[in-house]
C-alpha cells in the first residue's frame, strides 16, 4: 500500500499490465512525453516504444489498430486524450469493437481497453469537458466503467485489461491529481460489474459515479450535519450494471438522488431511475430525483459552474425526496 | 501520373509474361476460377429462389479474388468484403459459412480454426485498418505472417481508408492493401469516387508502394500481389495494389444496374473475361479440353452444393442464442432478459 | 389529398422542399438511382444534379460539406443509406453540427437535417436495423424526429428543413412501402416538439414511435378486444420532448407502457419511464413498463423475430401494469 | 517525390524572385507581422497571470498566417483551428474575441457580422470539410468567393482530412488547402505522423495541384496562396499548399516541449525568424529604421492592449444564459431547466 493521486494508480495499473507481454498501450503523445495528463509517464522507458506507441493524430486509426491487434492475441490499452475526441473512433467502436465476437461467434473477440479521460470542471476549452458514457452503455457487447478513487482506477483499469471483451474506461481528469489515497502495489483488480455502497445509510439513496463522487460525498457530508441518513452508491461499472445493490438500497431507502454531470435527456441517469421504478416502485416515496448536468453544450470556463452539478444542487434534490 | 496496370495475359490468351507459366499451376488456378464462378451463378441463384437473403454478385471479378489470395499461406491474414466470397473460400473459409451469413445466419461469421480471415466486412472502409492491426501484432508476437486487405474503389473515399494506409505507412506494417476497382460503387462510377486518375498513386500520399495490375488477369495478380506479400513478410512495408476489373452484374441482387449504365460497358467488360484467357491459354498449350472442363464443374458443384445442403440442414438457433455471443459469459443483465426472450418465444 | 406510402410521401416533402432555391439534397447513390430506397427518385431530373449530389462513401464528408453549406446560407437535407452507417460522421455531427450555434453565440448556424433510414424486421444484413436514436437525443443542440406515417413523414421532414436547427430525421425502413395513407399536397407540415395522441384510451398509456407504432397499435386492438381501453401516443419527436402530453395521459391511466426497438439499456424508453416518473409519481399504479430491443447486437434474418418488440410482448406488458 | 519549397526571401533578407517586390506592400506585411508577434506573446503573458485558461502560441509561423490571408477578399472564407489567432485577425476576426475565447467566454465565437471566418477549431481535423462545404455552396450560390482553411501538419492524419481532400477534387470546390507544417504535432515529429516525404505530395491522391513553400517567407506564402486562390476564383479547383514553418514555443502553455525536442532545433529555426528577414530586407532598401519600428510597436500594443480591456471589461453572463444558443429559440424542455438553473445560481 503505498498513498497515490489517481494519475499515479493509473500509471501503477499499466506498468503492471505491461507486465504481460500481449499488452501494448497506445494513444497520441503516450510516448516520449508520458500523455497530456502524464498517465503513461516513463512507460515507454521502461516498456520500450514497440509496446508503449506514440500515434498519429487519428483515433478512428488508432482503435482500428487496436482492434485488429486485440483479434490477434493482444491486449491493447488504447488512450483517446479526451472523451470528446473518442467520437470520430466511434464507428470502429460501434461497428467492430463492440460486435466482432458475436459476429463471429465468439471465434475472434477484441478484449481491449479504450481510456478516455473526461469530465468537466477544470475550465478547460471546448470538447475537452465531455461526459457522453450514455453513447457508449447504449452499445451492446460494450462494457463501460468508470474509476472514482485511486484505488478503484488501479483495480478496475486492471480487470478491465483481464477482460474478455472491450471496456469503455473512464477517467474523471478533474480527479487525477486531486484525487489520493492508498492504492495496493502489484496486481490488485476491483471486479468489473458490481457497484460500492460507499457510505451506508438510511433516509435516501445518492447513486453516483466517476467524478460526481466528489460532490455526493459532500452532499452526504451536509445532509449529516442535518440528521439526514445518505447511503452512497458508486456504481464503479455502468455496463454491466449491478442493479440489485442499487434496489437494495432504494427498498431500503425509499429515497433516492442519482447524480451524473452528463446533460439529463437520455444520460445514464434516466437508466437508473427506470430500474428503479421497474423494481422498486411500491418502495418509493418519492420521486427519483436526477441532478445533472443541463441539456447544453458545457460552457467553457467562465460559465462552467452554473453547470456543473454543485453540492448545494444534490442536497436540495435530496431534501426534495424527504417532503415529497 | 499514369501507372500503367501490369498484365500478363491478354484477353485473347497470349502470354506476354517474359518467362512461361508452370502448366500445372495455370490449371490449377483456372480450377479455382471456375470453381468460383459456379459458387457466384449458384448464389445468385438461391437469392433468387429466396434461400439466401440478398447476395452480391462477383462476377467479373475472379481472377482478382484467386489471384490476390493465391500467394497467402495459411498463418496469414484477411481481411475482405461482402462481394469477396471467392478470395475469401481461397484462403480456407468454407463456402458453408459464407452461405450461411447470407441466409442471415450468424454462425457463418464463426469459420473453423486455424482459418486467419475475418468475417467479412458489411460497412464499407472500416476493415482496412484491422489489416494493420493484424498485421502489426504478427509482428510484434515475432512471426512472419502478413496481412492482406481488400476493399473497393468506393471504400477509398472513406476516412478510415486513409488512417490505415498512413498507420501502414508510418509502422511499415506487413499489411497488403488490394483496391479491387470494379468501375462502381452501387452507382457511382470510379471517375467521380474521386478525381486521383488512378487509385494506386495514392500510395503516394503515404509514403510506399502503389501499383496497378490487370484485375481480370490472374496471373498478373497473382504476380504483383506475391511481390507485395514477400515485401511485406521480408520486413519492407505495405504495398498497394489497384486491380483493375469490373462487376459485371447489379451491386446486388437488389440492384437494377441499367438505372445507372449502359450495356455496352458491361459487353466491353465481357468480352475480357478473367476465365476466357486463361482457358484460351492452357488450350494453346494443349492443356484444356472439354472433358476437363466438365470434370472441373462437377467437383466445384459437388462441394458447392455440399456446402449449401449442409448450411441449410443447420436447426435455427433458439431465442435465448442470440444473447450468448455478446460477451464472453453472460452479464446479470443479459441472464434475466436471456430467460424472458426464451419465455416470450414458446 | 392523395394515398400515398411513406416512401412516396417523404419523396413529395423532398420534391417541395427544393422549390426553395437554398434547399440541396445530398447523398450516396441518391441522383441517378434515387437513392438505395428510392425515397429521392426522379429529383435530381427534376431539380438537376447540382441540388440532387450523388457523393462519394464517406459519411463524415458527407455530413461535414453540408454542414458547411448550412453555414453559408444552404439548407442542406442528407441521407445516410442506413444508420448503421452515420457513426462515421458521429464527430461532425456532435462536435460541429449540434454546436456551431453555441459556440458562435448564434453568429452562426447550421440549419440542416439528416435523414436516417432505421430499423430492423426486413431480414437486412449486419448494421442495416440500427435504432440508436439515444446517441442522438442525448446530444444537446440537435432535434430528433421520428416519422411514422405517410402524413407525418412528409410533414415532419417539411417542418425539418424549415428548421433553424439541425434535425435528425429517422425513417422506420419497415414502413417505407407498408405504411400507406392520405397525405396532403403542397407544402404540409407537422409540427416539431408536439406528440400526438393517437387514439384515447383509459386504462393504460402506450407510448412508442416510428416504426413501432405498427405493433403498438395492433396491441392496443388485441387489449380492446379484451376490454382494455388503451391511450396511445406517438412521440413523433423525441427531443425537444412533448412531455405534458405524456404525462397528462399517464396520469389519467395510472399506467404506461413504453415501446421501442432499440435495445433496453439507456435507449430513449428510460428517459421517458424516469420523465413519468418524476411528474406523475404519485398517480402511477404500476411500475412503467418498457418493451424493446434486447441488449444484443440486432440479430440477422433468421433470428430477428426473437429480437423484435413483438405485438405479445406489447399486451403482456400492458396487462402486468394492469395487474400490479 | 521531393518538392522543393518556394522562397523568395532568404532568411537573410536576400530576396531571390524575379520581379522586385512592392516597397509599400512589404511594410504592410512587416507590420502585421510585428503585431501578430506582439499579440503572441501578450497572450502568453496573460496566461501566466491566470488571464487566460491556456493558449496556443504561434511564434515562428506569423509569416505563413500573415500571409495566408492577405490575398483574401473579405467575402472569402476562414477555416483554421486555435493556433492561427494571427490569420483570423488579418482577416477581420476581432483580437477581443480571439481573447474572449481563450477566456472560457463563448462570446468570442460571435465575430462582428461581415467576417467570414469561423471560430477557431480546436478539434483537429474537422474543419477542414467546411471550408469544402462553405466554398461549394458559395458557388451555388453564384458568387465567387472561395475558402481557404489552415491546419497543421498533424491533422493530415485525420480520416477527415481525406474526406474534405477527396470532395474538393471531386466537385472542384474552390477551396485552398493551406497545410501549416510546424514540424510537431503535440510532441509528435513530422516524420513519425505520416511516411510521405512531404505534405504537399499528398494533393497527388486527390488529384489537384499541392505545393510546398518556405512558410517563413512572408512573400512567398502570399504568391502562392494568391495563385491557389485565383485558381479556385476562376474554377481550377482546389490547391493544397504546405508551408514548411516551426513552432518555437510549447504546443500549448501548458506543454513542456523540452520534454521531446532538442534546444538546437529551435535555434535552427529561430535563425530563420519570419520576421527578421522582412526587416532586413526593409532595411536594405532603407525603408526600415527604429523609429519606424517603434511606431509600429505602439500602434500594435495599444489596439491589442484595448482589446484585452474590452476584453476583460465583458460582464460574466448569467446561468441562465449558458442555455439561449443551444437553439434558435429555448425549447419546453430548456426553459423549465434554465429557470432551475437561475433559481440555483441566486
Ligand atoms: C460505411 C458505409 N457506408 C455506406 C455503405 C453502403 N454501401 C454498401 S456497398 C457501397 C458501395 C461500395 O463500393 P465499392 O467500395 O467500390 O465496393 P463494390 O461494392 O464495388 O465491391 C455502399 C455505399 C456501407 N455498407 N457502409
Ligand atoms: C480529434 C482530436 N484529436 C486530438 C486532439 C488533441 N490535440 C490537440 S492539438 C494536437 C496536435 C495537432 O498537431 P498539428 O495538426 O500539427 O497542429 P499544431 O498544434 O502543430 O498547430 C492534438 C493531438 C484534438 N484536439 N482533436
Ligand atoms: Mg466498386
Ligand atoms: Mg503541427
Amino acid at each position: 500500500m503505498s498513498v497515490l493521486t489517481m494519475a499515479q494508480a493509473l500509471n501503477s495499473a499499466l506498468d503492471v499490465a505491461l507486465s504481460d507481454p500481449r499488452v501494448v498501450v497506445m494513444g497520441e503523445d503516450i510516448g516520449t512525453t508520458g500523455g497530456v495528463f502524464r498517465i503513461t509517464d516513463g512507460l515507454a522507458e521502461k516498456h520500450g516504444t514497440e509496446r508503449v506507441i506514440d500515434t498519429p493524430v487519428a483515433e478512428s486509426g488508432i482503435v482500428g489498430a487496436a482492434f485488429g491487434m486485440a483479434v490477434a492475441g493482444m491486449r491493447p490499452v488504447v488512450e483517446i486524450q479526451f472523451m470528446g475526441f473518442s467520437y470520430p473512433a466511434y464507428d470502429q467502436v460501434i461497428n467492430h469493437v463492440a460486435r466482432i465476437r458475436n459476429r463471429s461467434r465468439h471465434r475472434f473477440t477484441a478484449p481491449m481497453v479504450i481510456r478516455l479521460p473526461y469530465g468537466a470542471g477544470i475550465g478547460a476549452a471546448e470538447h475537452h469537458s465531455e461526459s457522453t458514457e450514455a453513447v457508449y452503455a447504449h452499445i451492446p457487447g460494450l462494457k463501460v466503467v468508470v474509476a472514482s478513487t485511486p484505488e478503484n482506477a488501479k483495480g478496475l483499469l486492471l480487470a478491465a485489461v483481464d477482460d474478455p471483451d472491450p471496456v469503455i474506461f473512464m477517467e474523471p481528469i478533474r480527479l487525477y491529481r486531486a484525487a489520493r489515497g492508498e492504492v495496493p502495489g502489484g496486481r490488485h483488480t476491483t471486479p468489473i460489474g458490481s457497484a460500492e455502497v460507499d457510505r451506508t445509510g438510511s433516509d435516501v439513496s445518492l447513486v453516483s459515479y466517476g467524478a460526481m463522487m466528489r460532490e455526493t460525498r459532500e452532499a452526504a457530508d451536509r445532509l449529516a450535519e442535518d440528521g439526514v441518513s445518505a447511503e452512497i452508491i458508486d456504481l464503479r461499472t455502468l455496463v454491466p450494471l449491478d442493479a440489485d445493490t442499487i434496489v437494495a438500497s432504494v427498498v431500503r431507502t425509499g429515497r433516492a438522488v442519482i447524480v451524473h454531470e452528463a446533460p439529463l435527456t437520455a444520460g445514464y441517469g434516466a437508466e437508473i431511475v427506470a430500474l428503479i421504478q421497474e423494481r422498486a416502485l411500491y418502495s418509493l416515496r418519492a420521486p427519483v430525483q436526477r441532478v445533472t448536468g443541463w441539456d447544453t453544450v458545457v460552457p467553457l470556463r467562465l460559465a462552467e459552474r452554473h453547470y456543473m452539478p454543485s453540492v448545494a444542487r444534490i442536497v436540495s434534490a435530496a431534501r426534495q425526496t424527504l417532503e415529497g | 501520373m499514369h501507372l500503367k496496370p501490369h498484365q500478363l495475359l491478354t484477353p485473347e490468351g497470349v502470354h506476354t509474361g517474359r518467362a512461361a507459366p508452370d502448366i500445372d499451376a495455370v490449371r490449377a488456378r483456372y480450377g479455382a476460377l471456375v470453381e468460383a464462378r459456379l459458387y457466384d451463378h449458384k448464389a445468385s441463384a438461391l437469392q433468387r429462389q429466396g434461400r439466401l437473403a440478398t447476395y452480391a454478385p462477383y462476377e467479373g471479378q475472379e481472377a482478382t479474388q484467386v489471384g490476390a489470395v493465391a500467394p497467402l499461406a495459411a498463418r496469414d491474414w484477411l481481411v475482405a468484403s461482402y462481394r469477396d466470397a471467392a478470395a475469401m473460400f481461397f484462403h480456407g473459409y468454407p463456402w458453408k459459412n459464407l452461405l450461411l451469413t447470407r441466409m442471415g445466419d450468424e454462425r457463418g461469421g464463426h469459420p473453423p480454426e486455424g482459418v486467419n480471415a475475418l468475417p467479412p466486412s458489411i460497412t464499407v472502409g472500416g476493415h482496412m485498418i484491422h489489416a494493420v492491426g493484424l498485421a502489426w501484432a504478427e509482428r510484434l508476437q515475432g512471426t512472419d505472417a502478413v496481412a492482406l486487405t481488400i476493399f473497393g474503389d468506393g471504400a477509398t473515399s472513406e476516412g478510415d481508408f486513409h488512417e490505415a494506409m498512413n498507420f501502414a505507412g508510418v509502422y511499415r506494417t506487413p499489411t497488403v492493401f488490394l483496391c479491387q476497382n470494379n468501375g462502381w460503387a452501387i452507382s457511382m462510377p470510379r471517375s467521380q469516387q474521386t478525381a486521383s486518375e488512378t487509385i494506386a498513386q495514392k500510395a503516394v500520399a503515404y509514403g510506399f508502394p502503389g501499383v496497378a495490375v490487370d484485375g481480370n488477369d490472374v496471373l498478373a495478380v497473382e504476380e504483383v500481389v506475391a511481390e507485395a506479400v514477400a515485401r511485406a513478410r521480408g520486413g519492407d512495408g505495405p504495398t498497394l495494389v489497384e486491380a483493375l476489373t469490373y462487376r459485371i452484374h447489379g451491386h446486388t441482387t437488389a440492384d437494377d444496374h441499367r438505372r445507372y449504365r449502359v450495356e455496352e460497358e458491361v459487353a466491353t467488360w465481357r468480352a475480357k473475361d478473367p476465365l476466357e484467357r486463361v482457358r484460351l491459354w492452357l488450350h494453346g498449350q494443349g492443356a484444356w479440353d472439354e472433358t476437363w472442363q466438365s470434370e472441373l464443374e462437377e467437383r466445384a458443384s459437388r462441394r458447392i452444393e455440399a456446402a449449401v445442403a449442409e448450411a441449410e440442414s443447420l436447426v435455427s438457433f433458439t431465442a435465448g442464442e442470440i444473447f450468448d455471443a455478446t460477451y464472453q459469459e453472460l452479464t446479470a443483465p443479459l441472464r434475466i432478459q436471456r430467460s424472458l426472450a426464451e419465455r416470450d418465444s414458446q
